[in-house]
Parts: C-alpha cells; structure tokens; sequence
C-alpha cells in the first residue's frame, strides 16, 4: 500500500468537505474492494475517508411500500433483517451471496453500489426493483444510476446515504458464480410488481448490468419459468474470460433467468400493493 | 503516526502506526500475536479471520486505524495462559480437524462466529456453505466439518462470557 | 497394540500450539535489527535486460542495499541446480541451463527476480522498487510446450537447442509394436495432465541471519528438506561451508512438494544478509507465489493401449511432452521420467510398455514434483486408457480390470518396478461394495429425475513410494541416496529425544512417531519427543516428500531403537547380574528370563548414565544410538477410489456427489491421521479434476495468479468421503509400511473425469472439466446423453 | 493477456479531412482516454502520458505512440507500448482503415491489445472489458472531432 491520510468524518457534510478538498481521496466503507486494490498498489488514494463513524448510515426500515436501507448497512444486516426477509425475500438472499460471512460482516450496500462492478449483486436489484439511490444531493433513480462498468451517476463529492427498494409483489434471485472469485458470472434478478417485470443481469455484461427486455415481455404474458423456454440473449457484447465464453454467458443467462423466475413464483406473494414509488 | 487504541484479547492496547498499517499487521508485528495469519492477498483464504465486536472478518482487509476502540478477539485469546481450551478449539483436536495447522486459527475463528450466528445445531451441508471464505489445501474439509459439528453442540453448555473472549 | 501404540488414532501432540495460535511458521521469527527484502520481478516472460538504473532506489528512504545478478557473480554465489541427471536416448545428458538467483542479462518467465531491495521496512523497499528503472528488451515468448520445439520457436537458453532439456525413453519400442500389431482392438487418446499451482497455505518465506563473529549463517525457511537445502546452498552455490550455514525449518504450513526445492529467494536472503551484516526476512505473498513456487504437471500426452479379443491388456504406448519452465527445478527432471513412465503399468499385467518422454523450456514458472509427482499423471494415462478400452469394447470397466489386475507377487512390470505385494482384486471389491455401485443405476435414474446427469468413475491406481533404494535411484540419475536417519537419545530420567531426519509439515509425525517410540520402549508418549528440521541438531536428513517419513523415516528410527535396546539390555544384565543373553525386554522393563528380577526402563537409563554397575571399559556409558536407514525396494501402495458425480446439463457445474477411497497402506500407524492424509490428497485431486488449472496467455502472463481467477476447492465442493482400507504387509521395511501421502491425489483426478465421461456419455472432456467447459463438450455431442 | 477488438464508424467528413484529424497530434491528445499529454518527438512519434481507471484501479501508463504504415488518406497503423509502473505493461495497435462511403467516410478499425504485469495476473475480472471500452471511447471522441470545426 501507498501512504495515505486516514480521515473519520462524523457527518456526511464533513466526509463530502473532504472529497471536495482533496482531489485524490477516496471513500471507504467495508473496504473489500478498496482496501486489496491499494495492498497491491494498484490504486494510490492520497486520503481515505472511513465514513464508519458517521451516525444514520447505516440500518433498515419499512417505509409505506419500500424498504430504505442505508448505505453503510452491511450484507449481513440485510441477509438477516426480518423487514427484507418478510418483504422482499429475494434481497436478503442476494445479500447472503455476497463474498462470504466475514465479508458480509464488513462489506456494505453504499460500497456495493457506489463501485458498480459489473460482476457484483446489488446493481442487479436496484435496476430489477427500480429502486431510488439517494444521496447527499438528490435521488437517482436506478435507470439512470448505471453508467457502464464500475461507472455510476454519481459526481466526485456525491456520497449515497441510502437506497430506496420498491417492495415487489415476487422477485428472485440466483447467482451463478465464478467458481474461484465468488463473483457472479451470471446473477439474475427478477421482479414482478404491478405496474411491469423486470430481469435484470450481472455478471455477464461487458458494460455492467443490463435488462433483458425479450424475457421480461415473456413474462409479462405469463408470470412463469416456462415463458423462458429456449430464450436466450445474443453473445455480442458479453464478456469472455478464462472462465466462460460469451456464448456460454449468453446461455447462462437464460438458464439463470428461467431459475429466478422459479425462486420467485415459489416464494409467498408479498402482501402490499405496489405503486410507483415516489417522494419516500 | 496516527496512534490507535483498541481492546484486543479483552486487554487495551495502543500503537503508533502507519495509516497504512492492517490490522493482521498490527496484530502480528505490533501486539506479536503471531497466530492470526496471512495465506493470501485477495481476501479469500481466512487464514487471518478474527472476531471484531464479537463478528468474523478478515483482518488483512481492514486498518488497524478502522479498528480503533474496537473489541477485537484472536485466536491466542481463546484460552489464554494455559486456560482450558475453547470446546471449539478441543473439537479440532479431536476430529483430526487440522494438520499444517496454517488455516486453524482461522478456521476456529470462523468456526465460533458461525455457532454465535446459526446455533448448535449445525448440518454438514450448512457448514460446508458458511465455510467458503476460509480455504484448508491439508484436510480436504471432511475433519473439519466434523470438528466444528461438534465443537458447536459442545459449545451449547459453555457459559455465555466464554462463547469468544471479546 | 496399547492405547498409543501403532494402530491407534492418538490424538496429535502438535495440535496444542497451532489450535491456541502458539505455531513458529518462519514469518512469525524476527530478528534483532532485521531488515526485509523485497523482489523486483520481471513482467515479461522473456526479455532482454539492458539495463538496470537502481542509484535513485539506493538512496530512497530506509533502503539498505539494492543488489541485482551480476553482482551474484562477482561475490561468486552459483547457480541453482537440478540434482537429477537424466540422459536422452541418445545417450546426451540433459541440458541444464544456468539458474541465476537473480537474472543476469535475460529475465525468462513472468516473476523471474531481477533486483532486491533490502530496506529497513517492508513496504520501504517496495517505494524504493519502483524507482529501479529497468531497460528490457522484450523477446517473443513460449508458454506452450507443445510449440516449444516447433522450428520458429524462440530458444530460450543457449544450452538446449529446440528447448529441448531431453528426450528420454523407457522400454523396448519393437516389441511393444509387435504387441500392438497382434491387437484386437487398440484404444487412442490424447490428454493435458493440467498445471497446478501447488498452493500451500503458508507462502514460502526465509530469514537469513550472519554472524560476523563465528562467520556463521543462520536460515530459517520453509522447506521440507532443510539439510538437502544446506548441501545444495553450500556445496552448489557456494554460499558458505557446510559447517558454517545452519538452516531451520521451524512449523511449515504444508508444502505438498513445493517447498522441498531450492529456491533463489533463500540464497538471496543468505547472501544479502552477509552483504549488509543484518538479518534479512523475505515473506512470499500469495500473487508472488503464484509467480515463483514451482508448478506441477504439465503434460501433453499421446497413448495407446492394445488388447486381446479377450480384453486383455496387451500393451501401452505413450509420447509425453512435459513442461519444465524457465529452468530446471531442483528435481525437476526426475518427475516426468523415472516418477512417471515406471508406474505405467498401473495395477495390471501388462508385457510391453513403452514410453517416450521430450522434457521442453518455457517462459513459464519452473515446474517440479507436486503432490504425487509423475504418478498421478501416470495413473491418468492408464486409468483413462482401461476407462476408455472398456467402453470401447462394450466391457464393464471393473470387469475389464479385474481380468487384467497383477495376481502374483512380486511382479516384475516392463519399466523398472518390481512390485512386492498387492491385493488389488480386494480393493476393488471392497471399494465397489462400499460405494453400492449395485444400486447406481437407481441413483442414475433418480437423477435423471431431477435433471441431472450422473455418471460412476473407478480409478484404479498404484504409486511408488517411499522413495527409495539408493543404489537404485543413483543408477537412474539422483545426484543424492534416498535413505534416513534417525538418532534416539534416551536421558537419565527415561525420557527419550528422537531425532529425524524426516521432517513434518502437517503429517503429524510428532505424534505418530512418538507411538511407535511409545509402543516399542513402553514409555508414555508425553516422555518422548521427536526434533526435526535444524541441521543444527539432526546430523543428517533427506527430508520428506514421495510419502517416505514412514516406510523409511521409521524404518530408521526403528533400526536406531534396536541399538537402544541391545544397549540397554547390556547395562541392565550388569544391573540385575546376569547373563545378557537371558535379559528379556517387554512393556518396558527388563527382565531375567525366568525370574522376577526386573528393572524399569527408566532405571536402565539412569544407570546408563551414572555407570556405577559396570566399567567403561567394557561398556561405554550413555544411552544415544543413531541409525541411516536404506531401503530395499520402493513400496507399492494401491487403491481403488470411486467417484459420482451429478452433471447439471443446463450450466455444465459437476458435483462431486459421493466418494469411496479403499486403499492399501500396509500397516498403519495412526489410522486417524492416515485418513486424514487420504482426505487431502482426494481434495487436491478433485481440485485439478473440476477446479484448478494454470492459464498462461501466448505471451507468458500468468492469468490464474491469484485466487480470484486459481479456483481453490472450498468445503463445499465435497461430500463426505467413504474411506476403508485393505492391508497386506509391505515386506521390504521392518514396520510392514507402504506410504499414504499423495494416494488422494494420485487416485482422484481420473476418478472424476471417468465419472463425468460416463455421466455425458462423450470422453471429450479436460481438465479442470469446468462448467464452461463441460457445456461446450455438450453443444458438441448435440445436448445429452440418450438414456 | 491479450485481446482483440474491432469496430467501424460513419464519419460525415471526406477521407482527406478525417486523415487530417488522424494525424493531428492535437486531436490524438484529446482522444486517447486519459491522456494528461501527448509530445511530439519525432516524425510520427510521440511521448505520451495516460491515466487510466478502471473502478478501483488507477494506473497512468507513460510510453511511446507511434504512427506506421502510412498510407493517406486510407489508414494506418496507430501502436503504442506503456509502462505503467507496479500495474505492469500495456502495449497495442490499431489498424486504422478508411474508406469513402455516402458522401462520408466509413473509419474501421482493428485494435490488438496486450497487457503484461499485475494487471494481467490480478486483473482478469476488470482488464476485458476495459480494454474494450478504452478502445471504443478513443473512436467515439475521434468521430466527435472529426465532425467538431477546426481548432
């Protein structure tokens, strides 16, 4: 690692201070991408700011027809929380495959986000559920938070406060994961609310997490893992690596899809109405 | 050099470090408690899993400067001078649960963070999951399932203060 | 057997420190004033260095030293060697090139070290490492070994024409053509035995320590063969005397054959610590590990198997190419030779058998012995060839083993081995009741059921162990004897200090050792202790590797406990008066036959040392015996391991869903931990069958060189492993053992891949048999297998 | 590991023009993504300095760009090699191709790309697609400025 300046803000105002002032800082939250990037030197912050001791970041709550989770939440407390449990299932599982248990004692939903790696889960519920990332500035809403690989909305002094999930009628979850980095190769997330479906995927995009508008108007006509028979998505554009081809991505995806739809036809309808969700 | 104070092992300790400095150093170097340790650089083998305010996490991925005022609990702190050993650490004894005995201090750690969160009563299967942020290249996991099993009923008539010596 | 003598599963001794955090691993050693070194490695894997600019790194804060490969020369420090001389068929020796321990003029893989920086702090000398600037020009590189001796192809040292190290054969090629020309049916098959990166959990570390004083070095390091590496180091390199270089290899977090080599990283620390008059800690992280510790495997294989209209195996042909790497590793040579073509007869009767094998340079890590070195590659050659015969031939494969196993002994197999004893029929009857593979085809169909393919792989096996009789291994190119040693030192208060030239690295040999201590002197385990790895302390020692500690590091602790005895048994005639002749010695006392005079253990030993009953004339005083053990023959461990597994036809994922191991170890020790043995090694196995695998791109970059994209096998890519043994009695050492190390991994990877060849129904299927590319052997046969 | 990528573009300029643009260091500068400097040091040569992000990781890669093969106005051959320190190397080329279509200019290009050192051990899961989007971006700008006036 390089030497850097450790900063502990206790207000958001003070952290984004520090990222307006120092052109060269970088935020740290659970730290597990951060933190091995600057072990093998290849990122060089001058200033790390740990947003730990900042009060409010962090928990969950229902809040009429959304969960609100802040964005220092970590994995575990989402995997674990009754409120996701009981309302949107299909998160709290997404979050118990995440890395592994130490990692989800650390990693946080903020970091998950801010980063977009285009092989992490989150991105994968926020666009499926649509879901609100608000920050210091405004709210963002998951469509237009996507940039690209590990690109987001966000400008450089923006911090996430917390996200908004629309609570879905059905949604489902499944990762297919690379077998060494625990990473997904291809993750689906499939929601079902009353206004539209949404499939959403990670892993398998060269450019980060895409929606697969072929499957979800599938859906729309029946709700069901048989309205995916024998689709798929075109190769072109998905990443190809050592460890999988893009045709085998592409291929993937529409196995994936097809068993997320499964996991959420056979979760219990979730009893609240859902609206287009505004103004939480 | 920024100090840093934390209670490790339930005893306060403070340093002088290097902002850079992780934790697993600070342990290792500073404190030289040398049984946390380091199998790898990505965050994925567990050879450096310690129990932060009583939860699992992998010491080489933090700062010792994020661990300020923290409790934090290792492996040495299990059965200190000569205490009786942990029910968990007895279990991997008694099932062959180790050899080079590189990944155990991990393992146990992560063993014991398992029990706190999932109980008892522990099936293979779900061991086997809760298991794959630490990596063993020895036992090829068979003793080690067993072992913490058992440790894990074992575990079930321990007096709460000694479920981890935070 | 008594509660802690051989064949009890007493709980290990060495388990108190590592369960409580109390292990000495090397990078937990540090010394007064010690300084660390850091390596600047090449990122190209075959270049030109024209220049090294180190001045700005000299002066940058904390650094001690910057020292680069000529100034290796200039101190007189050697190459690193290859101690086995293997002669090409035309009867050339093998074509060593130089092995600087910093490059001097040409770096030759990705990780080559070319520069070190001593400085006062780790993360120091990596500051200054990045102000060394160096001129490469970058040469077009090798990585393939099967283009490594195309024409074109970038030579890569001087010495070896074609890259080429050797080309070396084994058996008689005419008459195994005439044995395939009378064959009903020949079976063809051309496989990858896959790179593995060995991957023990504790990186390789050293700590070199000079003092000025006595002119004395001091290494500590992680190695399985300290006192090979202090002959190496000294009589090679050059480094110091041999009297004057110590080396310890204090707890070693498992090293599966990579760290029995010498490697440039401990000869540097040495030679940089004399240099800077400090101590010196190198401490390998996991992405330099992947960089630097040798690899293992690496074939690239033709073979041919003939049989009768019988199913008779009538003979094996096999062309081999193995990657060696940039250079050769310190056994490099013998691993695809002698460890590899003499076990291709596996478990059968086979008359001919022929093999060739062309050893190649790569700009690719050094490759060397890894966990079963030479053999599992060989079992994969065999196993795979009967799997695929059978099929060939419509014959059940077990039936088509049976009726070509070896059912007399001793056995003498075309390519060197005579085999001792053997019960094969036995171990696969046990092993095909244990697994119920009556009841397959039920689970097959229920299976089915659920969408899954499953499919039932043997693997037959056989390995040499026990590496072996000197003679015998000196007349095939070792440049060293392959026999133990073993000091038994009893104090005056009976308690017992046993000094092995063995050494331990997760093997438990301090407690397996102990039982047999225990058992033969009727003394509690807790009164013995075994020392190993200082050369300081054990006299000599070949260290462990080819699953020999047992076979020949017991055998030599037992010849040492006889000397004990015939003393002891000397001082206690003097002691109870009567005629050595009549001293009896059992559960540990000293008997007149006949009488009940008897005397304790413990006493003859204090009267060994007070020597109050008996003048040092005729008898000198002490207790101490030590004994070099030479073995007569390798021993011959055999198995039968069956795997299942479920193929998901949709992803290509495979999982390993039952696993039965019956193997034969002779006599056991300590069952618990030979199971434990077993266990690993299957893990390793299934590892490189489903999991593991290093991926070179054509220009040399390792793009497996972390865990990130090196897939290691995690808990939950096994089941619960079905483990029994058979036992006939190993008759060429005293104690009736074979060795049971690396069976696991020897057994394991064919086992796999015979089950998922059967569960898809095509043998088009490599290794690591990933779900990527498991899928794409699908597309190819047009889905799944018909029912 | 290396990579290969390709791609084409409709230019609404002539051949002749964006020729012009291709070889205007200038407008090499404001194209190559990242680029904190491009100098002219001899006849189709430059020096150029490029930091680039991908997520966590931040390198700045220093090296020589070259311009061979010419042939105006229809492609040549754009290569560069860069030493990016700790993070290793990257060296590459394009084969730059143009043709007049509809009144335009139809660019296509082939780009070979190569990345040695850390990046390439430890990079897998990022290098791809990065590589890929370098590239993308550098034409996306270039036909930004071809169509973008003079100076």
């Amino acid at each position: 690692m390089y030497a850097f300046t450790f900063h502990r803000p206790t207000s958001v105002r003070q952290a984004a201070n520090l990222l307006g002032k120092h052109e060269d800082a970088k935020l740290l939250a659970g730290g597990h991408t951060l933190l091995p990037t600057m072990k093998m030197r290849l990122a060089a912050p001058a200033h790390l700011v740990d947003l730990s001791q900042i009060e409010g970041l962090s928990g969950i709550e229902l809040k009429g027809r959304s969960i609100s989770i802040g964005a220092l939440t970590k994995h575990v407390e989402v995997a674990n929380s009754d409120v996701v449990k009981r309302n949107l299932p299909a998160l709290a599982e997404l979050a118990s495959l995440i890395g592994d248990p130490a990692v989800r004692h650390r990693g946080t939903l903020g970091g998950s986000v801010a980063n977009n790696d285009p092989t992490a889960d989150y991105p994968a519920a926020l666009l499926a559920l649509g879901a609100t990332v608000v920050t210091n500035k405004r709210k963002i809403a998951a469509d237009d938070y996507f940039k690209g690989m590990f690109e987001t909305a966000l400008e450089p002094d923006e911090i996430i406060v917390k996200v908004t999930f629309p609570i879905a009628k059905k949604a489902g979850y499944v990762k297919f994961r690379n077998p060494a980095s625990r990473y997904a190769m291809v993750g689906v997330f499939v929601a079902k609310r009353s206004s539209e479906i949404r499939v959403a995927v990670t892993g398998a995009g060269g450019n980060g997490v895409f929606r697969v508008p072929a499957f979800e108007e599938a859906l729309k006509k029946r709700f069901s893992p048989k309205s995916l028979e024998g689709l798929t998505i075109p190769a072109e554009g998905l990443n190809s690596d050592i460890h999988g081809s893009a045709e085998y991505r592409a291929h993937l995806v529409g196995v994936i899809a097809k068993r997320a739809v499964a996991a959420a036809v056979e979760t219990p309808e979730v009893a609240v109405s859902d609206a287009p969700e505004n103004g939480a | 050099m920024p100090a840093v104070a934390m209670t490790v092992n339930g005893k306060s300790v403070t340093g002088d470090v290097d902002a850079r400095t992780l934790l697993v150093q600070f342990l290792r170097e500073n404190l030289r408690l040398t049984g946390t340790h380091v199998g790898c650089d990505t965050s994925q083998c567990g050879a450096c899993v310690v129990h932060i305010d009583g939860k699992a996490v992998k010491s080489c991925t933090v700062l010792a400067l994020q661990a300020a005022g923290a409790q934090v609990a290792t492996i040495e702190g299990l059965a200190p001078n000569g205490a009786p050993l942990h029910p968990m650490q007895a279990a991997f004894r008694e099932n062959h649960g180790l050899q080079c005995g590189y990944c155990t201090p991990g393992m146990i750690m992560s063993a014991i963070d398992i029990v706190n969160r999932l109980g008892h009563d522990l099936e293979d299967k779900t061991i086997r999951e809760e298991l794959e942020g630490n990596i063993c290249r020895c036992t090829g996991y068979h003793n080690i399932v067993k072992a913490i099993a058992a440790g894990a009923k074992a575990m079930q008539g321990q007096p709460a203060g000694q479920q981890a010596a935070e | 057997m008594h509660a802690t003598g051989i064949g009890a599963s007493v709980r290990r001794k060495e388990d108190q420190r590592f369960i409580t955090g109390q292990g000495h691993y090397t990078d937990d050693i540090n010394r007064p004033g010690q300084t660390h070194a850091y390596f600047l490695r090449s990122p190209h894997a075959h270049a030109k260095i024209k220049n090294i600019d180190s001045q700005e790194a000299a002066s940058a804060p904390g650094v001690v030293a910057v020292l680069t490969g000529p100034q290796l020369a200039t101190d007189k420090i050697g190459n690193l060697i290859c101690g086995w001389m293997i002669h090409s068929k035309d009867g050339t020796p093998m074509k060593m090139a130089p092995h600087p321990a910093l490059a001097v003029g040409k770096a030759c893989h990705v990780g080559d070290a070319v520069a070190v920086i001593i400085a006062e702090t780790l993360a120091q000398a990596k500051d200054a490492s990045e102000k060394i600037k160096i001129d490469y020009e970058v040469l077009t590189a090798v990585v393939d070994p099967a283009k490594a001796q195309a024409k074109g192809a970038p030579q890569i040292h001087e010495i070896a024409a074609d890259n080429t190290i050797y080309q070396w054969h084994l058996g008689d090629p005419k008459a195994a053509e005439a044995a395939f020309a009378s064959a009903h049916h020949v079976t063809k098959i051309d496989l990858i035995n896959n790179r593995l990166v060995p991957n023990a959990l504790e990186p390789r570390a050293a700590l070199a320590e000079y003092d000025s004083g006595t002119d004395q070095l001091t290494l500590w390091n992680t190695s399985q063969n300290p006192h090979v590496a202090r002959l190496v180091i000294a009589a090679f390199v050059g480094m110091a005397p041999e009297h004057k270089l110590r080396v310890i290899a204090p707890d070693v977090g498992g090293g599966f054959g990579s760290k029995i080599f010498i490697y440039p990283e401990e000869v540097v620390c040495l030679w940089a610590a004399r240099k800077v008059n400090r101590p010196v800690k190198w401490t390998s992280d996991r992405s330099e590990a992947f960089l630097t510790d040798a690899h293992g495997r690496d074939h690239v294989t033709h073979a041919e198997m003939a049989f009768s209209a019988e199913g008779r195996i009538l003979g094996l042909r096999a062309k081999t190419v193995a990657n060696l790497g940039a250079y050769m590793s310190t056994f490099s040579s013998s691993v695809p030779t002698y460890l590899y073509a003499t076990l291709l007869s596996g478990q059968y009767d086979i008359p001919q058998i022929y093999c060739e094998v062309d050893a190649v340079y790569t700009n690719t890590v050094p490759v060397d012995a890894y966990r079963g070195a030479g053999r599992p590659e060989a079992t994969f050659v065999v196993e795979r060839l009967v799997e695929v015969g059978a099929r060939e031939l419509g014959l059940d494969p077990a039936d088509l083993r049976k009726r070509n196993f070896i059912k007399s002994f001793p056995h003498q197999t075309p390519v060197i081995m005579a085999y001792d004893v053997g019960d094969y029929g036995a171990t696969l009857k046990k092993a095909m009741d244990v697994a119920d593979v009556k009841g397959f085809g039920k689970r097959r169909r229920e299976s089915a059921r659920h969408g899954k393919l499953r499919g039932l792989g043997y693997s037959a096996y056989i390995e040499a162990c026990g590496i072996a009789p000197s003679q015998a291994v000196g007349s095939l190119g070792a440049g060293v004897g392959l026999w133990e040693s073993a000091e038994v030192r009893v104090n005056p208060t009976g308690s017992v200090e046993v000094l092995t030239g063995s050494h331990a690295h997760g093997q438990g040999h301090e407690t397996t050792f102990a039982q047999l201590v225990s058992e033969r002197l009727g003394i509690p385990m807790d009164n013995i202790s075994i020392v190993h790895g200082d050369t300081d302390k054990v006299q000599f020692g070949m260290g462990t590797y080819g699953s020999r500690s047992g076979a020949v590091g017991m055998s030599a602790i037992v010849k040492a406990l006889d000397k004990v005895e015939a003393k002891a048994k000397k001082v206690a005639a003097y002691m109870l008066e009567a005629a050595e002749a009549d001293i009896v010695f059992q559960d540990g006392k000293f008997t007149v036959a006949g009488t009940d005079k008897s005397a304790a253990f413990a006493d003859v030993a204090l009267n060994a040392y007070v020597a109050h009953k008996f003048t040092g004339a005729e008898l000198e005083p002490g207790l101490k015996e030590g004994a070099f053990y030479d073995p007569t023959n390798f021993t011959f461990p055999a198995g039968c391991h069956i795997c299942e597994v479920e193929v998901d036809p949709e992803t290509g994922n495979t999982e390993v869903v039952a696993w039965t191991a019956v193997d034969d170890f002779g006599v056991l020790i300590n069952p618990m931990i030979v199971e434990g043995q077993v266990h690993g090694g299957i893990a390793q196995g299934v590892g490189q069958a489903l999991l593991e695998g290093a991926v070179y791109d054509a220009n040399g970059q390792l793009l497996t060189g972390s865990f990130m994209d090196y897939c290691m096998p995690r808990a939950e890519n096994f089941p619960t492993f079905r483990v029994e043994t058979t036992e006939t009695k190993c008759p060429s050492n005293p104690l009736g053992i074979k060795g049971c190390g690396e069976a696991g991994s020897i057994a394991a990877p064919v086992a796999v891949i015979n089950a998922i060849t059967d569960a898809i129904g095509s043998e088009d299927v490599i290794m690591p048999a990933t779900p990527s590319s498991v899928w794409q052997t699908l597309q190819r046969i047009g889905g799944r297998k018909a029912a | 590991m290396a990579m290969t990528m390709s791609g084409e573009y409709q230019l609404a300029a002539t051949p002749e023009a964006v020729w012009a643009k291709l070889n205007d260091p200038a407008v090499l500068k404001a194209c190559i993504p990242g680029c904190d400097s491009l100098e002219v040091v001899g006849e189709n040569e430059f020096l150029a300095v490029a930091t680039n992000k991908i997520g966590p990781v931040k390198a700045t890669f220093k090296g020589r760009v070259k311009l061979t093969d010419l042939d105006p106005p229809h492609g040549y051959k754009i290569s560069g090699q860069g030493e990016g320190g700790v993070a290793g190397f990257a060296k590459g080329g394009a084969s730059v191709k143009l043709a007049p279509k509809d009144g335009g200019t139809v660019l296509s290009y082939e780009v070979e790309a190569q990345i040695g050192g850390k990046l390439a051990q430890l990079g897998q899961r990022l290098v791809n697609g990065a590589a890929k989007k370098l590239a993308d971006d550098f034409f996306v700008r270039f036909a930004a400025a071809v169509v973008a006036p003079a100076g």
